[in-house]
């Protein structure tokens, strides 16, 4: 393989020493068109907004992030549901994939959801119920990761991991609906357009933000989940070697 | 299951009378917080008494904490997690039973930090209807949710570490409703508290179906 | 009563039993021997149920261990080099404790300690101040009050002074009367040997061939 | 405060939408990098046969 292709998409060339294969790489290039067309709606061709300006291109890539990270966090816990009912390895590692993905994305909608709230409210934290939920978020995810990361061996860890990935979902909803019953007490303001309707090219570029963003999403969860694959086999790889060496302890004893 | 959950309940409870290792260590470091929580924020100006709510259930939420590290630290015993395997207790069993030995923990403390708050930062009770019936839930919630992750935790070298990372932000949705709801209570305002109280029963409700279902295959090869 | 065909467990990746072949009658006494890491320990908790078969056949009390390995536990009884007690209560009440968790009653508790020894004085200490000895004795009293039909005993001799090998010997031959069936490893060989029925040698996570372990290995 | 200056003058806010848009087309993009490093360097530990996608 030659190195120059390893790009951040580009590598999804299906060659016999990667990740990819032929369906990724067609993923890869569709992918890469859809951020382009994202980068020339969003930051290009759509028009500033009446109330906030410029500022209002950080949605396009903001709410497309918001989304995934809770589908993200749904994926986990339909993953770690049928690994638990049918014991299938497969979906645990959909599980853990689509986990730390989530994770990024919740990352990614933390810190525009500052960059937003700078220049509109003047603070970049304020406890919007909004922000304050998917903060909840990202550490409910990274206690999961955290389990995941234990060492320990495949069955503990992913039984475990499956049980708090499964309470990711419950515990979402509680976090949100508390949170959101906290704040409203306060009426703080939401990152939202004031009162005006997306319309016209802002709405197309919204649309083009989800496309690309939800693409990437798949791309990084089908690649996440190959390299989780191939840790698995690696593991795996020297029980018979090990099984003939342990006997062999026996002969000499 | 509930004779074997009975059974684990009395022994554990038992055992934390013999032993007095929360009476000794964990009422003391609970009053110990509430006294710093004083230093921390100046008594004289008010910030205290508009604090104590909040202050209260983080008092009960850390010792609490220690609480469950130590449920989960007797069993890890040498050789008992293995016997509790081999015994034929129900696991779902086992998982009410140390629920219910750590929520009677929960109330003895809460009850000797009300009394605390009462007397150190001079706080009056009103709504007695609503505070007991918060108490009475966030006591659920808090142990259901800290006995499953206890147990997620249990048996691994980073558990001490584990636990309240896995712990605190799930219930913080606890933390908030039972601190709201006692603002409520103590403002005079009960019908604004309850809808915690029903939030946290949810909550409750949801870890003690996840803990009886769950519990088993934890318990397994750790 | 036991029956296994190249069992093999793994802790973690490391295959402590790599194919053992064991069969044990009903009634027998088994010695297993074999030098430190020889993989005893993993088939004594295998046969539990507390460490699952990957491979092979695993057959015990007529359970299949590969479909089910949580059925025999509560009909087998191991005595591990963990104690399995709680330091903070009594002697008294560990047994208790462990005997109604069984599903036996209290008089089976008070039995198996008036067997081992620890009613009396002892019985109200708590476990965490024992001897070595006598937290053995606590052990094989909880041991003993779940009347187990399979004894699965690691290093049962260990720690014990001479009055307390005769009681576990004893307590052994009369549970083979009885109807159970017993293996247990040990390094007190002479005692042992004369214990046994038969003796099977492991080495490397198997059954080594002088061991004879389809039965033929009979030495009392 | 007084950033309500802020919200009109449109030019201060374009390095927040550059920022956003270089923290996530960054971000996705180093972890896209990173993993495609990680399955090549696992992938020449595991023969092809396990690789089913491959």
């Amino acid at each position: 393989m030659t190195t120059e292709t390893a790009g951040p998409f580009g590598a999804s060339d299906s060659g016999p020493t990667s990740t990819g294969s032929r369906t990724t790489m067609i993923l890869g290039v569709v992918t890469l068109v859809a951020l382009g067309v994202l980068v020339l709606f969003g930051l290009i061709l759509s028009p500033a907004d009446e109330n906030q300006g410029d500022a209002v291109r950080i949605m396009y890539v903001h709410v497309p992030s918001a989304t995934l990270s809770y589908v993200g966090c749904f994926l986990t816990a339909i993953g770690s549901a049928v690994f638990l009912w049918r014991k299938s390895r497969w979906w645990d590692l959909v599980a853990y994939a689509s986990a730390e993905v989530a994770a990024l994305f919740t990352a990614f909608t933390l810190v525009t959801g500052m960059l937003w709230g700078r220049p509109t409210w003047g603070v970049f934290w304020v406890w919007d119920a909004r922000l304050t939920s998917e903060a909840m978020l990202m550490l409910l995810l990274l206690g999961y990761l955290a389990v995941r990361g234990i060492a320990a061996d495949y069955g503990v860890r992913a039984k475990r991991a499956a049980i708090v990935g499964l309470l990711l979902v419950p515990n979402v909803f509680i976090v949100r609906q508390s949170v959101q019953w906290w704040r409203t007490l306060h009426q703080t303001p939401t990152l939202s357009l004031s009162g005006a309707e997306i319309q016209g090219l802002m709405l197309f570029s919204l649309f083009t933000g989800f496309i690309a963003i939800t693409l990437s999403f798949i791309w990084m969860v089908i690649h996440r989940f190959r390299v989780a694959w191939l840790e698995e086999q690696v593991d795996a790889e020297g029980l018979d070697t090990a099984i003939a060496e342990r006997r062999a302890e026996g002969v000499v004893s | 299951m509930l004779h074997d959950a009975w059974l684990i309940a009395r022994k554990d409870l038992k055992l934390e009378i013999r032993s007095r290792v929360a009476l000794n260590q964990v009422v003391p470091f609970a009053l110990l917080v509430l006294v710093l929580f004083a230093f921390a924020l100046d008594p004289d100006r008010g910030l205290l008494e508009k604090a104590t709510p909040g202050l209260y259930w983080i008092a009960v939420l850390f010792s609490g904490l220690l609480a469950m590290q130590r449920s989960f630290a007797v069993e890890a015993a040498d050789g008992v997690t293995d016997a509790l395997r081999l015994s034929g207790l129900a696991p779902a069993g086992i998982y009410l039973g140390k629920t219910l030995s750590v929520a009677v923990q929960l109330l003895v403390l809460e009850v000797l930090l009300g009394v605390g708050v009462a007397v150190l930062y001079g706080t009056s009770m009103t709504g007695w209807l609503l505070l007991l019936a918060t108490i009475v839930v966030a006591t659920a919630a808090i142990s259901t949710a800290g006995t499953l992750f206890g147990v997620v935790a249990a048996g691994l070298r980073v558990r001490e570490t584990l636990l309240p990372l896995l712990l605190l932000p799930v219930l913080a949705p606890v933390l908030i409703g039972a601190t709201r709801a006692f603002e409520a209570a103590l403002s005079g305002t009960p019908s604004e508290g309850w809808p915690w109280v029903g939030l946290m029963s949810v909550f409750a409700a949801v870890y003690v179906v996840a803990g009886i279902f769950g519990f088993g295959p934890l318990m397994e090869e750790s | 009563m036991v029956h296994l065909r190249g069992a093999v467990a793994l802790l973690g990746r490391f295959p402590a039993l790599a194919g053992v072949d064991l069969d044990v009658d009903r009634r027998r006494i088994v010695l297993l021997r074999g030098a430190n890491g020889a993989g005893k320990t993993t088939l004594l908790r295998a046969l539990a149920g507390l460490v699952p078969i990957s491979a092979g056949e695993a057959i015990v009390l007529g359970v299949d261990l590969r479909v089910d390995h949580k059925s025999v536990r509560p009909r087998v009884g191991l005595l591990a080099h963990g104690a399995g007690l709680y330091d903070e209560l009594s002697v008294a009440d560990n047994v208790r404790f462990w005997t109604l968790a069984a599903g036996a009653v209290l008089a089976d508790a008070e039995s198996a300690m008036a067997r081992l020894g620890l009613d009396g004085r002892l019985s109200d200490v708590s476990v965490g101040r024992l001897s070595t000895g006598q937290r053995r004795r606590t052990s094989l009293a909880c041991l003993i009050a779940r009347r187990p039909e399979l004894w699965l005993l690691d290093e049962p001799h260990a720690g014990l002074d001479k009055e307390g090998r005769d009681v576990v010997d004893e307590l052994v031959r009369d549970a083979a009367d009885a109807g159970a069936t017993i293996i247990l490893s040990s390094h007190e060989l002479d005692r042992a040997i004369d214990l046994a029925d038969e003796i099977v040698t492991l080495g490397g996570g198997v059954a080594l061939d002088d061991s004879g372990a389809g039965g033929d290995g009979h030495v009392a | 405060m007084s950033n309500s200056l802020i919200l009109a003058e449109a030019s201060g806010t374009w390095p927040y939408v550059a920022a956003a848009w270089v923290v996530v087309f960054g971000g996705m993009g180093a972890y896209a990098f990173a993993t495609v490093v990680r399955g090549r360097r696992l992938s020449k530990k595991v023969p092809p046969e396990k690789r089913r996608w491959s």
